[in-house]
């Protein structure tokens, strides 16, 4: 049962690492933050993997903490390329 | 070789690789986000070596919350450098010798690490020995909260000296104002939607990872860095603000966590063997009322150092 | 080959490749990337460290953990300060003085 | 009085050790939380309290001829952390106690938070931060465990960069940036070899790691990075490269602080490195490698303040080519030879001369800057005549780095010349001369124009309270020089015998 899992997760973590290849070379950079999406579902399914097939306790509160936060750098990430106009600091260049 | 090793092996490249990316990538920007990507990747090494707490920060904290910084500090950049070329790496040689260096230190590195000796010495067994005194099951909330804990306070004075500086970088006529882009109603509906969904269920994940911390993976830092990050989204969205930066309340907040440890520090001097020590039996409470008070400054702290110094006058 | 080897030389690699981009790349926002490169690095020692000091049930020795716990927090700090003082240059001096400073780095190192 | 270090048991006057470090971090965390004048008020009510500290922890050491310890929340090392005085630490806190209290009581008159404002920038930052300075450096000289320390220079680096730049100014924003950079990277290498000494010897406890070592590769690897880290945020030549424009620009009351004690802090971390944690490993090579560099710092440093046009560029340079001198005790320092206590104390000496001397001469440049809107050297010609106080102070300080008898400066450079005679290198000692008459050089460059008989005219009077705070510390540079040989006892107290062939 072990070794499916880390096959699994061998699997997925090598699909991720094909699909990190092609997005990270963009060419633009919602291109890019795709690829830490996939990376981060891709990531997390490998982890829970090889968790429970090393026997690592508390891994689940990772995978919950890392599905969370993939959505965080998202949402970050729009929110930096989506409002350009968002920049309120050219007003005190001047001074 | 089992699949185990293969699979380790992948893992290194992959880790290897993307840190590469961040390196040698043309444009800051891509840069950045390999950085975020190289972050996830290296909190499964860290589950490898089982250090599943570790293995929380550097997820929260290492790639969420610095990730979320630097994407913020590179997109800035971008908008103000209009004319751009001034990336123009520096001459050849420097760079060979700069990686002849590097490739030195590497080596050496590696020499020695494998030269350390395997089972090395190791605190674990004195760490297990005192861990019944302190009531808790995770023995690096133990470390963290009591036989170390003069460095974790510290280190939360660390943050606090971290804001100070951060804030010292304001204009002066924005003193006492606010961080952030004030923002009206938000036309982009997902971001709205995201930032109602996902903070209720952060929350209960972070509050969660607190409350475990204490037998379990998790604790302060890392419970604090999820709600953080839950915060930081709903100001993204607009629903919420940084408040002033002469707010009472904020400053309460930030130094609460370093001056309930201190207070409970002193206090020691007179309920217990000594300064930083707990009473007998008291310990485990006395710890989660630590926690309590440094996860508020931290779920505080982080957001404000990602939002940088006030940037306009928020009442005028 | 154990994770903890593996993850040593992983560790290695990484202070040599975020060294290599402190020194050589011009804009200031790479150098952090570098610093924090390094850090991570430097982090990963000591998970080897507490990895082959696993003992008393332990899977691995928690004092080291508990520091690189602490040593995350510190970067990120450090982080958050130095893209304060990136952002602020910008905005006093533009991007021409910061281009300046960077021949100015050049000349030296 | 040699004595073997005690490990872990504090001792009477231990108590005294964490106060001296809790008390400026309840200021921080206060004077952040009430804000505008109550900053300033905290950090002024609390540096008399801190020098009162100081001073007990000295008086008991000078009592017990043995060193303070204190372990922290009852936990002995390897796994708690404990804290060290020993007679070096009990005078760099007394040091710190009276500069930091100087630099504060100087800095009001520029740091007053301006009246009808509730609370501004730069004079919030600065009082918290002066208190940040002083805590971590405290820290750093009772610590005793590495990781512990690793905190504590990070601490230093987070209250000393943001003081570069409290002018707003894009120059200093980018000298802050630099500083930050190289003492980052430092931290880092240091941390590095923190990993891998507590991998091969399962403890960071100074005391017992000094047991524990013994002279092989890892050692010799982590040794490297540390130093190596801990020189970068020295500035030690060829790592002063954001020394003299964090130093020459950020304000004057800063500029001592940082010039006077803040570099010292990574000094002493080196110090402790090698005669605390490696005494058993011999290390003459290494001692003569940092000797050399502090010889080429010495000369590199000298040559280049007589090039400046700034005064205050010219004393930030002049502290890279102090700073060498602190160097050139390591290969003294090494075996159970005669000399070795008279280089160690020597060593000392120079910390602490150089410690005043610099801070009174910053703080007078300060109000040089000040009373004529400039510091341009040439420019100078005639302030002998309207700024009496002010230049003596500054000459006073001057004499000490010349090594000019009666001062600190001088004694500092007499025992380490005996001790180089003595230990049959005098080349060391002869380096220590050529950078007397450097300095004497750079030092006439300003005083020569400054006493000529023109007329100059001021564009505001200084303090007379200001200039005697400059007076005060330059007296004290002078006063060193007459330390008696009870001084040097002390500063023996705790130090350890150093392995290594006695050549």
């Amino acid at each position: 049962m072990n070794d499916f899992f880390l096959s699994a997760a061998g699997i997925i973590l090598f699909t991720v690492a094909v699909g990190l290849v092609r997005v990270l070379s963009g060419p633009t950079n919602a291109d890019r933050i795709m690829a830490t999406q996939l990376l981060g579902t891709g990531g997390i399914t490998s982890l829970l993997l090889v968790a429970s097939a090393t026997g690592v306790r508390g891994v689940d509160d990772v995978a919950l903490g890392l599905a969370l936060l993939a959505a965080f750098a998202a949402i970050a990430f729009v929110d930096n390329v989506a409002a350009p106009d968002s920049d309120t600091s050219k007003g005190d260049r001047t001074e | 070789m089992s699949i185990l090793q293969i699979l380790d092996i992948g893992l290194a490249g992959l880790v290897l690789a993307v840190a590469a990316w961040t390196v040698f990538a043309r444009d800051a920007f891509a840069a950045v986000v390999g950085f975020v990507a190289y972050g996830l990747l290296l909190s499964l090494v860290w589950v490898r070596l089982f250090a599943v707490d570790v293995a929380l920060t550097e997820a929260a904290i290492g790639s969420g919350v610095t990730g979320v910084l630097l994407i913020g500090a590179a997109g800035r950049l971008r908008k103000l450098e209009a004319s751009g070329g001034d990336d123009e790496l520096p001459g050849a040689s420097l760079r060979l010798f700069a990686a002849a260096l590097c490739i030195f230190v590497t080596l050496v590195l590696a020499g020695v690490v494998l030269s350390l000796p395997d089972p090395g010495p190791t605190l674990a067994p004195e760490a297990a020995r005192h861990l019944a005194e302190t009531g808790l099951g995770n023995p690096i909330t133990a470390v963290l909260l009591s036989y170390r804990s003069f460095d974790t306070m510290l280190e939360k004075v660390v943050l606090v000296l971290a804001v100070v500086g951060v804030w010292s970088l304001a204009a002066d006529q924005y003193w006492g104002g606010a961080a952030g882009n004030p923002r009206g109603a938000e036309p982009d509906g997902t971001r709205a939607l995201l930032a109602q969904v996902l903070p209720p269920l952060g929350i209960l994940i972070g509050i969660h990872m607190v409350w475990v911390g204490a037998d379990e993976p998790g604790g302060a830092f890392q419970g604090g860095a999820i709600l953080a990050a839950m915060w930081m989204i709903t100001m993204m969205a607009g629903l919420t603000e940084m408040p002033s930066i002469r707010s009472r309340l904020l400053r309460l907040v930030l130094v609460a966590g370093p001056a309930v440890f201190v207070a409970v520090g002193v206090a020691g001097v007179a309920f217990a063997s000594g300064v930083f020590a707990y009473p007998t039996g008291f310990a485990k409470p006395l710890i989660l009322f630590i926690e309590a008070f440094m996860t508020l400054s931290i779920a505080v702290t982080l957001p404000v150092l990602v939002a940088g110094p006030p940037k306009r006058l928020r009442q005028q | 080959m154990t994770a903890a080897t593996l993850a040593g030389f992983i560790g290695s690699a990484l202070v040599g490749l975020g060294l290599y981009g402190l020194i050589t790349d011009p804009q200031p926002i790479r150098k952090i990337l570098g610093f924090n490169l390094i850090g991570s690095g430097v982090f990963l020692l000591f998970g080897i460290v507490a990895r082959k000091g696993a003992a008393a049930g332990f899977a691995a020795d928690p004092v080291p953990q508990a520091m690189v716990i602490t040593g995350i927090v510190v970067a990120f700090s450090a982080s958050a300060l130095a893209i304060a003082l990136v952002l602020r240059l910008y905005e006093v001096a533009g991007p021409v003085s910061l281009r300046s400073e960077h021949t100015s780095n050049k000349a030296e190192k | 009085m040699n004595a073997a270090p005690i490990a872990s048991a504090s001792t009477a006057g231990g108590s005294l050790l964490w106060l001296a470090i809790i008390l400026p971090v309840v200021g921080i965390l206060a004077s952040l939380l009430s804000g505008g004048r109550h900053a300033e008020r905290i950090a002024l009510l609390l540096m008399p309290t801190g020098f009162g500290i100081a001073i007990a922890i000295a008086i008991f050491l000078w009592r017990s001829g043995q060193p303070l310890v204190y372990v922290i929340g009852g936990f002995n090392p390897p796994l708690g952390i404990a804290l060290r005085a020993d007679g070096f630490s009990a005078v760099m806190l007394v040091t710190t106690a009276l500069i930091v209290a100087a630099a504060g009581f100087y800095a009001r008159a520029i740091f007053a938070t301006p009246p009808g404002i509730t609370e501004a920038r730069a004079p919030l930052t600065f009082w918290i931060l002066l208190q940040a300075i002083w805590a971590s450096l405290n820290l750093v000289f009772l610590g005793g465990d590495l990781f512990n320390l690793y905190v504590a220079i990070e601490l230093l680096t987070f209250a000393a960069v943001p003081l570069v730049c409290l002018d707003s100014r894009a120059e200093t924003i980018s000298a802050a940036l630099r500083y930050l950079l190289f003492a980052l990277c430092g931290s880092v290498f240091y941390l590095l070899g923190v990993a891998l000494l507590y991998g091969a010897y399962g403890t960071l406890d100074i005391v017992l790691l000094s047991d524990r070592v013994s002279s092989e590769p890892v050692v010799w690897v982590a040794a490297g990075l540390m130093t190596a880290g801990l020189l970068a945020k020295t500035a030690l030549f060829p790592l002063h490269l954001w020394l003299p424009p964090a130093h020459a620009n950020a304000p004057a009351a800063c500029s001592a602080v940082l010039s006077a004690l803040v570099v010292k802090g990574s000094f002493f971390l080196i110090v402790r490195l090698w005669f605390g944690v490696l005494p058993n490993v011999p290390h003459e090579a290494v001692s003569f490698i940092l000797a050399a560099l502090g010889s080429a710092a010495i000369l590199f440093g000298s040559v280049l303040a007589l090039q400046q046009e700034r005064l205050k560029l010219l004393i930030a340079y002049s502290t890279v080519a102090q700073i060498g001198y602190l160097f050139l005790m390591f290969p003294l320092v090494q075996g159970p030879n005669l000399w070795v206590a008279e280089a160690w104390s020597g060593g000392i000496m120079q910390t602490l001369s150089h410690a005043f001397a610099k801070a009174a001469m910053f703080l007078a440049a300060g109000l040089i800057a000040e009373s004529l809107g400039h510091d341009r050297i040439r420019d100078l010609r005639g302030i002998g005549a309207v700024m009496p106080m002010t230049l003596f102070a500054f000459g006073l300080g001057g004499l000490s780095l010349m090594g000019l008898p009666p001062s600190g400066g001088f004694l500092a450079k007499w025992l380490l010349l005996k001790a180089s005679i003595e230990a049959g290198r005098p080349i060391w000692g002869a380096v220590m001369l050529s950078g007397g008459l450097l300095a004497a050089g750079y030092l006439y460059r300003v005083l020569a124009p400054a006493l000529s008989s023109d007329i100059l005219h001021l564009k505001a009077p200084p303090r007379r309270s200001r200039e005697a705070v400059a007076l005060a510390l330059a007296l004290t540079a002078i006063a060193l020089g007459f330390a008696p040989k009870a001084f040097f006892d002390f500063l023996q107290i705790g130090r350890v015998a150093v392995a290594g062939g006695s050549s």
